[in-house]
Order: structure tokens, then C-alpha cells, then sequence
């Protein structure tokens, strides 16, 4: 509602600073906000898991530094049980919703949204400005639990109750620690409903002349998708908080049932119940896993049509399939509660749609091989990176596979095969994603271009480390290796330390193959060349500014007219192979 | 047995300073009744501690000696003696074969407590404590005693979360003046100035039985509990 | 559109088209242009406030729709539903909040007629909006008071599920009723200054928010009234 | 020719991680070492249904992975890098793609998915027996123990604030009022019968906790409140892992039990053995 003011305050671009850079309305520094925090935020949870990597095949030996995490938490560096679950539950939240959820997503989509439809900024700055801030406070909040009484909490990013609920008698980091979580992800979620319905709104009313809904970008589309996820995702986990932390702090006994005895305290609640948390918490948990992949698959389709300099074998379908999951999304969040105690009918049904998914997936798949078929491909960072992607969401999606099916979750349920799956196909392959952006946005985003060979390098490492990582999940899982322990104490469990050793090497090694990137990061935006204005011959509007960094109105003054479908490639013009979706040119004809 | 010997001689150490004559209050502790029938621990979940013990672990609720005496009891002086401060010397609990030891360890407030992990497992630590901060740590392997001292004088349950049948009782006093009995329910507290006493014997979990003794010069005085016990 | 209100009447020129008016893109005129596809006509377009009041409400009533769902559940598992009694001023407070939806409507067709400049008097609408505000606050107080009735009931928040779901449900409810109340507010003063004009696409969407407060909470009621 | 050699380096890696990370599936080991990576031998009489349908899902999903990056690597082979060539589209265009995803993945998934009915009804559909043994299983932070019922056939009722672990008392009897409860067995290892079915009923003393034996192919949550039950027969005798898959606290790592499996006539004799 606040547009009025928001834009008659932004026809003139602000001059002080912490209006320009700090309290900004301005979409492209939002977007550069969010990148920026999705950037401590993944430093912080790849530090944290090599943390528990290490942990977890040396058990009993000090890491050094460790100690002065938490002097309780890891006596001498020694990393006890409980911080190690607390790491678990840090890392694992921080990636979902600070990194995976805000990079791709909130970042890219800030930043490239609107200038992509022709629009001068989003519909709602101050609200944008607001989502942007209240994201930070959320980070705060969830960042302060290392600082408090006993640390962060333990009950993993899915929070379980009645252990995340009962407070501080289910161990150490379920006294405030928990409480903090609660109500970190209960301010997140209101961050992101905030941010849905501005790009909601944004893409429906804002779009420029000429472009039509079926003129918009994949990843545009992508975008629009993934905010219509989110904000019904979101509107469902944040009463869930709410109900979480009242249980917590208010005495009510919405997920704890009667007759807890937790360490020899009796629990004064009564009558809750724990599967509505697991059903609040997994109706919203799914469809963020299409959250954090539709914009990957959005970014890297619209990089690799760019590379490839030919057009999908068809732009509507990648956009229905992309519709289809998120659509399909929200009625199979069962196949996480298999093996939970909910009717074992509602299993399958449960189980039809998840295999279901695999068909747009498969097409999608299926549509980008195709598609390289007889193209120009371009070998550079970014399409490597789009290439990667395919690679491993073919990876993690065929893994998918076996944990649709309940029979087979009997056996591979809460082992390593599930961390394996969701870490290719959500965790990595977004990443990938994120990479692809990066390598391919920085020109516009900077103005200068990030250095190839380390690219290259960058890629050529986390690709055979993120494999060499994730693959052996998948077979430690097949030998039935729970998850979430922190120490292998079991007999059968012993024999695959080796293992475990491997990926913890292979971790260390594909982590500090990220400096690479950091280093190109900031070296590249300061010292890199200039960039032309369309480095990439790149058709949609993003390249059609007049600078980069494009001024604050983005088309400085001037509203673009689009006249093509977003990707003109492979077509003869006075321009070369491609047409810009401004250019008044008809595709074909020689000027 | 294993818990009086230190408890003595820390008393010794604490009070040599003081009047080395005085009165002793010394006596046995037993029950009447049918005690609870002690059961064998099952640690087959903890293979590295089921190793270290050929014969089962029997739980230590109640322990009884010959002639229906009764160990683990404390008794102290609860009112009379003098408030002497902590002794700077630390008590120590041990964490062995997944067992405590002692089972009870009665301590001065503010007395420092060490906790030490002699076991090749990590442990968790987990005071019920009500009247003081009640805590929750884990003590792996190899790492460091975990050092605490309690304020409030207070009888607290401690337990172990990552193997339920580790059970103890820290007994925190407000007095140097005490003992543990051992199997033979015997009990001592010597080095009492003239004065008027009164004694009480503690055993778990509640059960609290109090005397009223006068030492008048260099006399022992003998006192005798006795508790009754249901089987179940 | 970008109907303002100094000076009455407003005729829409073709500066107001331009894409500058805060409202975003040109495309919303539908010019086609040359050698555009003929769908640049096709595609609809609307205010950015009211699309976006829209998607909010469908984002609160998901919320909703979650708790719902949570009452129902929790029912299932329930060995303790204790049904309470609903303090009957209830009744009293939703007939304040459908009084403050008809005022409201009032209101906006007296500031439409305003603005179209068949009446340059500012105080006839004001008096509505006044009205629907005090309406308002009268709801939120009588929710409070009927918070007071069950606590005096010894009903608290942890008493039983049902106490819970009562004041969660009553809780956010009145939160949101905050809100539309700020909304209000925010109105009225655009409504009275002259430098940021009143838009009618931010009263219609304050509207739209009120009265699906208000059907939200006869919805609320219901589900109430049959669960507890 | 930087940009050609980046597209034939992609081509071969890809195709080789894709060939090297099917190694340890085919051989079941960790490349050659003595590390065994398959699911250990099924000792119960529902499992084989659930091993068949891993490994045709294996066979599939497997093939379907190695054709996909197969093929990536070999049109980036191909076309990577490749400039000026003349576009061609993939024959057939979408539509025979998207027919093909359609047929394949769409047979593929209810093929699977009826099939999968059959084990998991075995498991869930049918009740226990009526001469199932029942065993009662409480996990709680975190340790499992087991009651049998004892001589008379009854198990004592529950009362949780009667649990005092320090005194072996993990289910909260009360031997004092409740004559059921005095002969019930407490074991902290599930000793069974082979070949005889057993009817394992989960009660969670404090948190969600769950019950996994690879072996047995059993994998079910204890919920709190919720008291569920499954029901299995092992089909041979030995000393097997039971663990918690459920995150229930900080011990869970270490929160396990054995899973004894003896002939009925040991069986007997342990039970004898422990109501002494």
C-alpha cells in the first residue's frame, strides 16, 4: 500500500549513503543486500559442516579453534554430542533458508526481476526494503543462539516436537536456544511473504509495454513461480511457529502429548500432537524444496539458451513443467512421514504423486539435452556451471526415485541415501544455480567481467568434489547408515568410517576450492576488466540498460518496448545471431 | 566404604586447624523391612563398559550389609555444629565402567566438585538440580574434569541422559560434619566441640530421620538409625 | 488508476499515462507496438495495490486455513476437549465489524463522488471513515473484553486446547484488525493533505482488506462455535 | 579452442564420474576394499519383497542415470564450442521428448508403485496374528527396553511418574498396587523367537524416537501419545543391531540395543532365566 510515496520518493535517485547502500528502495542494491547475506550465510554453514565432517571421523580428537566456538560445547576443541547435533541444526536451517532460499531466489530475482519485464523498480519498494530487513533480523536472531546460556539448538532444521518442543529438559540448546529458533524462522517467514507478494504483484502489473506474460524470460517465470510457492509455503510455517513457540513459552500443548517423561521431569502438558507439527512443518517443507530448484532451473536455462544461441525446443513446456511441480508440490509432503505413524493408506497416496514429479523433472531433463543437440554451445564458467547443474539434478532426481516409493523408504528412511538425494538435487545443484548466475549477471551487476580461468578452475574442482562428496552418501545409505549421529559407535557402522574419511577429505578439499570463487568474486570487482554492455549477446532486457550497473530507473528515463519472445538466437540481424527484445527489428530480415 | 575413606580424610584436613579434641558422634544405621531386591544392570547397550565388569552391575538404590545394616546413608550435623567455610580441597565424581563413583558424594556448598570421564565413551552429566542451576553437559572422552560448585544447600538427583541406569545422589551440606555409612552401616563424626546437636541421616530417595545429641567434653557419644524399607 | 485529488476534478491526460506515474509499466495502456504481437492487447493489467492486496488475502487466509486444519487435528488426538462457552458479547462485536464494513462502502462511494468532483466538501466522507474507525476499535475492545470474561472463568491460554485455540485464533484475528485499522488511519491522513494525494486504488484495497477481515472473522466464528 | 577443449575435458569427466560412481553399486563395495556397502542378509520373511524392489529400482534408475549423463557428455563432446555451425533442432522437436518422459517415467512410476503395494501391505495392511509374541518396546532418551509380559500373560500398566531408571524401573510399574506389573520382564536387549512372529507394540517414554533393524527390513517411528505397533518374523537365529533413526536428543548416536535372535527352546530358557 505504500507505493504512492514509495515511488514519488524514488523518481530522484537518494544521495546519502545509508539511503543509497544501507536503507535502500532501490531493487538492485536489495538484491546485492540479499546475495551478500546469502554469502556469510553459506560461508558460515560450509565452516560448520566441515566442523561435524571432521567431528564425525575423529570423534575423540581436538580441532583446533573449536574451543573458542563454545568453551562448553567443545571442551578443548573436543566436539561433544550435543554441539554436534546443535552444528547440524545451525547449518542445516542457515542453508535452507538463509542461503537456498534467499540466493537464488530473493537475490537474483531482486536484482534481475524487474529490469527483465522493463519495470523502473518493484511494485512495493518500502516493502521490498522491509523484506530485505526483517530476512536480516531473522539472521540475528538465528545467529545469536550460539551466544546464549547452552548453545544453539538440537532438534535439527525440521524441529520435531515434542524434542523441540518441551524445552530445556530434552537437552542442552532446547532452553532458549530453541526458543530463538522459533522465532527466527517466524520472522523469515513473514520477511518472505512480504517478498512473494511484491514479486507477485511486481511481474503481474508492472510489466512493459509489449511484454507479455509469454514474452517474460524462463527465469522471470521461474521467479513468479517460485514467489507463488513461497507465499503459500510460508503463510502455513509461520502459524506453525507461532504454535511451536507457544507451546514453548505459553504452557500450551499443541504438539506435546500426555505423559512425557523427558530426563525424570513429568511434562504438565497434555493431549497434543506431535504428527501436526510434522504435517504443518512438511506442508510447507516440500514446496520449499521446489523454493530453493525452480529458480535454479529458471537462471540456467536462460544462460544456456544464451550459450547455446539457439532457443529451447520449447520455452512453454519448461515453463508448464516448472508450473507442474510447483502445483505438484504441496500434495506430497507425506513422503516425508512414511515411517511416522500416519495411516500407512495415506502412504501411497502420498507416494503416486511424489513419482508423478519425476515427469516434468524428466522432461525438463530430456528438453535441455535436447536442446544442446546441434547448438553453438559456448564453453564458459556460467554454461559449465549450467552444464554441472544438469548433471546433478539428474543425480540427485534419480535417487528421488527410490525414496518415493514407501516400500524402499522402509530400508533407506533417515539414512545417508536422503542426505545424498536432497544434498545433489536441492543443495548443490541450486548452488550450481547460484554459480551460473554469478559467472553470467557479474558484468551487469559490476560492470566488470570475473576472471574466466578461475572460473573454470572453480568449476572443474566443485564439480568432481561435489560428486566425490555426495555420491558415497548414496552408498552408505544402501549399507544403511543413519543420519544425524555423531559418533559411529554401531558395530555395522564402524566398517565405513573409510568412507566417511573419503567425503570428509573430499569436503575439505571442495570447500577450500570456494576461495577460488570468493577470490574472483572481490578481485574481479575491483581489478576486472570493464564489461561491454552485452558481454554475453544476450537478447532479454537485462542488457539492454544503458550502463552497468544499470541507473536507478534502471532504463534511465526511457521505457523499453519489447517487440520478440525472449529468446532470439540463431536468427539474422544487424546485430548478428541474436535480436534484443527492444529491437524493432522483425527476425530474418537484414536491415 | 568407598565413599566414608575421603570424606574422612578431608575432614582431617579441614579441621586440623581446629581443636584436634573434642567429642565424637558415632553409630549404625539399619532397616527393618524387606528391602528392595537390588537388580542386575543391563549395559549390553554400552559394550565398552559391559567389558569392564565380569560379574553384572547390581543397582544401587538400596545397598545393604550383614545384620541389616544400610549403606549410603549420610549422616551429618544439620544444626549446632559451626557453619565452617568450604574446604579449598575439591571433591571428585568419577564416571567409570558407566557406573558412578560414589554412588552418593556429599560436598560443603561452594566446595569445588570435579567430575572426571575415565571411560573410553562420552558421558552426560545431568544434575536434577531444584534450589540451585540445574545443568546438562556432555564430557567426551579424554577431555577436561568438568569443574562446578553448588551454592544452596540441596540433595540432588544426578543422572547420566546417555545411559539411563547411571544414577547418584550429590548430597550438598551446609556442614563439614558428616559421613557416609558403608555395608557395615557404621558412621563417625568426631572433632565436635561441646554443644548441642542435632544429627540427621539421609538415604534415597527421601527417606530424612533426625536426633538430638548433647556433647558435653572429650565423650563419644553413640546414636543409631534405622530406616524401615518396603520391598517395592 | 492515479486519480488524485488536488485539484478536483481530475481529467485524465496523457501525462498521467505515462509510465512515470508510479504505476509502473506502459504496457498497461496496451499500446501495441510496431511489429508487436497482437497479445500485447490481450494481457491484462491492474493497479499494483490492488493485485497485491489480493495476493496478501490469500496469503492470510493459507494462515487461516493452517490453523484450521491444526484445530481439526488436534481435536483428533485430543483427550481433553473441554468445551467453553462463548462470551456473548462476541455476538455484539461482529455485529461492530459488518456496522464498519456498510460504513466503510459508505465512505468509499462518498470519496468516489468526491474525487469525480461532484462535490468539493470533504467532510461527509470523513465522517464515515471516522465512523468505520471507531467501529473498529470498538471490535478490538470487545475482543479483549471477552478475553477478560474467560479469564475470569479461570480459561487461560495453557487451561485447555480449546482456551488455547480461542485466544490464538481471536489473537491473530485481532492483530490483522490492527493492521486494517493502521490502514485506515493511513488513509484518512492522505485523504486530508494536499501533498500526497489519497489514490482511490489505496482505499479500495484498505476496503478489501476490511471486509475480508470481517467475513474472516464471521468464518472464525463459526468454526468456533461448532469446535468449542 | 580454450572454449572447444573445456567442452571435450566436460565430456570425459562426466562420463567418467557417471561410470565411476556405478563401481560401488554394481560391486557392492568401496572400491575394492573389503568395505561392504549392500544391505546386509535379509533375515526376515517380508524382506525379500522390498530387496526386489530396490533392486529394480536400482536397475532402472541406474540405467536412467548413466543414459542421461551419457548423453550430456556426448553433445557436449559434440557441440561444445562449436562455432558458426549450421543450428539444427533435436529430430522430432519437443513433442516426442515429452511423449517419450510421458510413457516411460509414467509406466516406469505405476509399475513401481503397484508393485510396492504388495511389500508395504505385508508390512502394514495385515494385522499381527492372533499367537504373535507380544513384546512391548519403549525408547526413551536414550536407550530401548523391552517387557514381556511375564508368566500370567498381562503386562502391568504404565505409569510415568513412576519411572526411576536409576532402580531399573524404565517403564514406570508399580509393582506395589498392580499385581500384573510384578512378574513383567524387563530386558534391554529384544530376545525372540526365529520363525515365530512377533508383535512389537512402541510406546515413546519422552520424544520421537524410531526402531530400524537392517536386517529385519523394519523401520517405524515411536510417536509419543501415539502408541503404534508393527509386526515381523526373523527367520534366523543371531545377535543383530537395533537403532534409532529418529533425532530424539543428544545421545542419539549412541541409542541402540541388540536384537537377540535364539531357537524357541533358548528363548524359553531365557525367559525362565530372567522371571527368577
Amino acid at each position: 500500500m505504500s507505493e504512492a510515496s514509495a515511488h514519488a520518493a524514488h523518481h530522484t535517485a537518494p544521495t546519502g549513503f545509508i539511503r543509497k547502500y544501507v536503507f535502500s528502495l532501490d531493487h538492485k542494491i536489495i538484491g546485492l543486500q540479499y546475495y551478500a547475506l546469502g554469502l556469510v550465510a553459506v560461508v558460515t554453514g560450509m565452516v560448520l559442516s566441515w566442523i561435524m565432517r571432521i567431528h564425525l571421523v575423529w570423534p575423540n580428537s581436538p580441532i583446533p579453534l573449536v574451543q573458542w566456538l563454545s568453551k562448553v560445547g567443545a571442551p578443548g576443541g573436543v566436539v561433544t554430542p550435543e554441539y554436534y547435533l546443535s552444528l547440524m541444526t545451525m547449518h542445516g536451517t542457515l542453508m535452507v533458508f538463509f542461503v537456498l532460499t534467499n540466493a537464488p531466489f530473493a537475490a537474483f530475482g531482486n536484482y534481475f526481476l524487474p529490469i527483465q519485464i522493463g519495470a523502473e523498480d518493484m511494485a512495493f519498494p518500502r516493502f521490498n526494503m522491509m523484506s530485505f530487513w526483517t530476512t536480516f533480523v531473522a539472521f540475528c536472531i538465528l545467529i545469536s543462539a550460539f551466544f546464549v546460556g547452552d548453545g544453539p539448538p538440537l532438534a535439527g532444521w525440521t524441529a520435531y516436537a515434542p524434542l523441540s518442543a518441551v524445552g530445556k529438559d530434552s537437552g542442552p540448546g532446547e532452553g532458549l536456544g530453541q526458543t530463538l529458533w522459533g522465532l527466527s524462522i517466524f520472522v523469515f517467514c513473514i520477511a518472505s511473504l512480504l517478498g512473494s507478494l511484491n514479486f507477485i504483484a511486481t511481474t503481474l502489473d508492472l510489466r512493459t509495454k509489449g511484454m507479455t506474460l509469454a514474452r517474460m524470460p524462463i527465469c522471470t517465470w521461474a521467479w513468479f513461480i517460485t514467489s507463488c510457492i513461497s507465499l503459500l509455503a510460508f503463510a502455513v510455517l509461520l502459524p506453525a511457529c507461532l504454535l511451536l513457540v507457544l507451546d514453548r513459552v505459553g504452557g500450551t500443548s499443541f504438539f506435546i502429548p500426555s505423559g512425557l517423561n523427558v530426563s525424570d521431569h513429568l511434562q504438565p502438558h497434555q493431549g497434543g500432537s506431535p504428527l501436526l507439527w510434522q504435517h504443518l512443518f512438511w506442508f510447507f517443507g516440500h514446496p520449499e524444496v521446489y523454493i530453493a530448484i525452480v529458480p535454479a532451473m529458471g537462471i540456467v536455462s536462460h544462460i544456456l539458451i544464451n550459450n547455446m544461441r539457439k532457443p529451447l525446443l520449447s520455452h512453454k513446456v519448461i515453463v508448464y513443467c516448472m508450473m507442474a511441480i510447483g502445483f505438484l508440490s504441496y500434495m506430497v509432503w507425506g513422503h516425508h512421514m512414511f515411517l511416522s505413524g500416519m495411516n500407512p493408506f495415506s502412504a501411497l497416496v502420498f507416494s503416486f504423486p511424489t513419482l508423478m514429479i519425476t515427469i516434468p523433472a524428466t522432461i525438463m531433463t530430456l528438453i535441455w539435452l535436447g536442446s544442446l543437440y546441434g547448438s553453438n554451445l559456448r564453453i564458459n564458467a556460467a554454461s559449465l556451471f549450467c552444464l554441472g547443474f544438469i548433471s546433478m539434478f539428474v543425480a540427485g532426481g534419480v535417487s528421488g526415485f527410490f525414496l518415493a516409493q514407501p516400500t524402499i523408504d522402509i530400508y533407506l528412511h533417515a539414512t545417508y541415501f536422503v542426505v545424498g538425494h536432497f544434498h545433489m538435487v536441492m543443495g548443490v545443484a541450486a548452488i550450481f544455480g547460484v554459480f551460473a548466475g554469478t559467472y553470467f549477471w557479474f558484468p551487469k551487476m559490476t560492470g566488470r567481467m570475473m576472471n574466466e580461468t578461475l572460473g573454470r578452475w572453480h568449476f572443474w574442482l566443485s564439480f568432481i568434489g561435489t560428486y566425490a562428496i555426495f555420491m558415497p552418501f548414496h552408498y552408505l545409505g544402501l549399507a544403511g547408515n543413519v543420519r544425524r549421529y555423531s559418533a559411529f559407535t554401531d558395530d555395522f557402522l564402524v566398517p565405513l568410517v573409510p568412507v566417511h574419511k573419503f567425503i570428509t577429505y573430499a569436503a575439505l578439499f571442495t570447500g577450500a576450492a570456494q576461495l577460488i570463487f570468493l577470490f574472483n568474486l572481490i578481485y574481479s570487482r575491483f581489478k576486472g576488466p570493464a564489461a561491454t554492455a552485452n558481454p554475453w549477446e544476450c537478447t532479454s532486457l537485462e542488457w539492454s540498460t544503458p550502463s552497468s550497473p544499470p541507473p536507478f530507473d534502471n532504463f534511465g528515463g526511457v521505457h523499453p518496448v519489447v517487440y520478440h519472445d525472449p529468446y532470439q538466437y540463431g536468427v539474422k540481424s544487424s546485430t548478428g545471431d541474436y535480436l534484443m527484445q527492444t529491437s524493432p527489428e522483425r527476425a530474418g530480415e537484414t536491415p | 566404604m568407598r565413599a566414608s575413606k575421603p570424606c574422612i580424610a578431608l575432614l582431617m584436613a579441614t579441621l586440623c586447624p581446629a581443636l584436634m579434641f573434642g567429642g565424637t558422634i558415632s553409630g549404625k544405621v539399619t532397616y527393618t523391612g524387606t528391602p528392595a531386591k537390588q537388580k542386575a544392570i543391563d549395559m549390553s547397550k554400552e559394550p565398552s563398559c559391559a567389558k569392564q565388569h565380569a560379574t553384572p552391575v547390581m543397582t544401587e538404590g538400596v545397598v545393604t550389609g550383614p545384620n541389616n545394616a544400610l549403606a549410603n546413608v549420610v549422616v551429618y550435623i544439620s544444626a549446632g555444629a559451626d557453619d565452617a567455610n568450604a574446604p579449598a580441597q575439591a571433591v571428585t565424581f568419577t564416571q567409570k565402567g558407566c557406573q558412578y563413583g560414589p554412588h552418593v558424594l556429599a560436598m560443603h556448598t561452594g566446595q569445588e566438585l570435579d567430575v572426571l570421564n575415565e571411560d573410553q565413551t562420552s558421558h552426560n552429566i545431568h544434575p536434577l538440580a531444584k534450589v540451585n542451576r540445574e545443568w546438562n553437559k556432555s564430557q567426551p572422552p579424554g577431555t577436561p574434569p568438568i569443574k562446578d560448585k553448588w551454592d544452596q544447600p540441596e540433595v540432588i538427583e544426578v543422572k547420566c541422559n546417555i545411559h539411563p541406569w547411571m544414577h547418584g545422589w550429590f548430597v550438598v551440606l551446609k556442614t563439614n560434619h558428616y559421613s557416609i555409612t558403608g555395608e557395615n552401616g557404621g558412621f563417625s563424626l568426631p572433632n565436635l566441640p561441646p554443644g548441642k546437636y542435632t544429627i540427621t541421616a539421609w538415604h534415597e530417595p527421601d527417606g530424612k530421620q533426625t536426633q538430638e545429641v548433647t556433647i558435653s567434653g572429650n565423650e563419644t557419644k553413640s546414636v543409631d538409625f534405622s530406616f524401615v524399607l518396603k520391598p517395592y | 488508476m492515479a486519480t488524485t485529488l488536488q485539484p478536483p476534478p481530475v481529467q485524465l491526460d496523457e501525462k498521467d499515462l505515462r509510465p512515470h506515474d508510479g504505476n509502473g509499466g506502459g504496457g498497461i495502456r496496451g499500446l501495441v507496438p510496431e511489429g508487436g504481437g497482437l497479445r500485447a492487447v490481450a494481457d491484462p493489467k491492474g493497479e499494483p495495490t490492488r493485485t497485491g492486496i489480493w495476493v496478501a488475502l490469500a496469503a492470510i487466509a493459507m494462515s487461516f486455513a493452517a490453523l484450521t486444519s491444526a484445530l481439526y487435528v488436534r481435536e483428533g488426538s485430543a483427550t481433553d476437549w473441554h468445551h467453553i462457552v462463548l462470551p456473548p458479547i462476541l455476538w455484539f462485536n461482529t455485529l461492530a465489524l459488518i456496522a464498519s464494513s456498510i460504513t466503510l462502502e459508505l465512505a468509499r462511494h462518498r470519496v468516489a463522488v468526491f474525487m469525480r468532483g461532484q462535490e468539493s466538501d470533504r467532510s461527509r466522507p470523513t465522517l464515515w471513515l471516522n465512523l468505520t474507525m471507531l467501529l473498529g476499535l470498538v471490535f478490538v475492545a470487545g475482543q479483549y473484553l471477552a478475553w477478560l470474561k474467560l479469564r475470569s472463568q479461570g480459561l487461560y491460554l495453557p487451561t485447555n486446547p480449546n482456551s488455547s485455540f480461542f485466544y490464538v485464533f481471536t489473537g491473530v484475528h485481532a492483530v490483522h484488525v490492527l493492521g486494517g485499522l493502521g490502514g485506515l488511519t493511513r488513509v484518512m491522513v492522505k485523504f486530508r493533505s494536499s501533498g500526497r494525494p489519497l489514490r482511490r486504488s489505496t482505499l479500495d484495497a484498505t476496503s478489501y482488506y476490511w471486509h475480508f477481515m470481517g467475513m474472516l472473522w464471521m468464518y472464525l466464528l463459526f468454526i468456533l462455535w461448532v469446535k468449542l | 579452442m580454450r572454449g572447444n577443449m573445456g567442452g571435450k575435458i566436460f565430456a570425459v569427466l562426466v562420463i567418467v564420474i557417471a561410470l565411476a560412481s556405478a563401481v560401488p553399486i554394481v560391486t557392492h563395495t568401496w572400491f575394492g576394499s573389503n568395505i561392504s556397502l549392500a544391505p546386509p542378509e535379509d533375515i526376515s520373511t517380508h524382506g525379500s519383497e522390498i530387496d526386489k524392489q530396490l533392486d529394480e529400482t536400482m536397475l532402472e534408475a541406474g540405467l536412467s542415470f548413466l543414459a542421461a549423463q551419457l548423453v550430456l557428455g556426448v553433445f557436449v563432446w559434440q557441440f561444445g564450442g562449436r562455432k558458426d555451425g549450421v543450428l539444427k533442432n533435436f529430430p522430432g522437436g519437443a513433442k516426442y521428448l515429452v511423449v517419450a518422459a510421458l510413457l516411460l517415467v509414467g509406466a516406469e512410476a505405476v509399475a513401481l508403485g503397484a508393485l510396492g503395494t504388495k511389500a508395504w501391505g505385508s508390512v502394514y495392511f495385515q494385522p499381527a496374528s492372533a499367537d504373535a509374541l507380544q513384546v512391548q518396546a519403549q525408547a526413551g532418551q536414550f536407550a530401548f527396553y523391552f517387557r514381556y509380559a511375564g508368566p500370567d500373560g498381562k503386562f502391568g500398566g504404565i505409569h510415568p511418574e513412576k519411572i526411576d531408571e536409576g532402580n531399573s524401573n524404565f517403564f514406570g510399574l508399580d509393582p506395589e498396587n498392580d499385581i500384573p506389573a510384578r512378574d513383567d520382564i524387563t530386558s534391554g536387549e529384544l530376545v525372540i523367537p526365529v520363525n515365530k512372529e512377533i508383535h512389537l507394540m512402541m510406546h515413546a517414554k519422552d520424544v520421537g524416537h524410531s526402531f530400524y533393524v537392517r536386517e529385519l527390513r523394519i523401520q517405524q517411528d515411536f510417536v509419543p501419545g501415539l502408541d503404534l505397533s508393527v509386526h515381523f518374523t526373523a527367520t534366523k537365529v543371531g545377535k543383530y543391531e537395533i537403532v534409532c533413526t529418529q533425532l530424539c536428543g543428544l545421545g542419539h548416536y549412541n541409542m541402540k540395543a541388540y536384537l537377540n535372535v535364539m531357537s524357541q527352546d533358548d528363548f524359553d530358557k531365557w525367559l525362565k532365566a530372567q522371571s527368577q
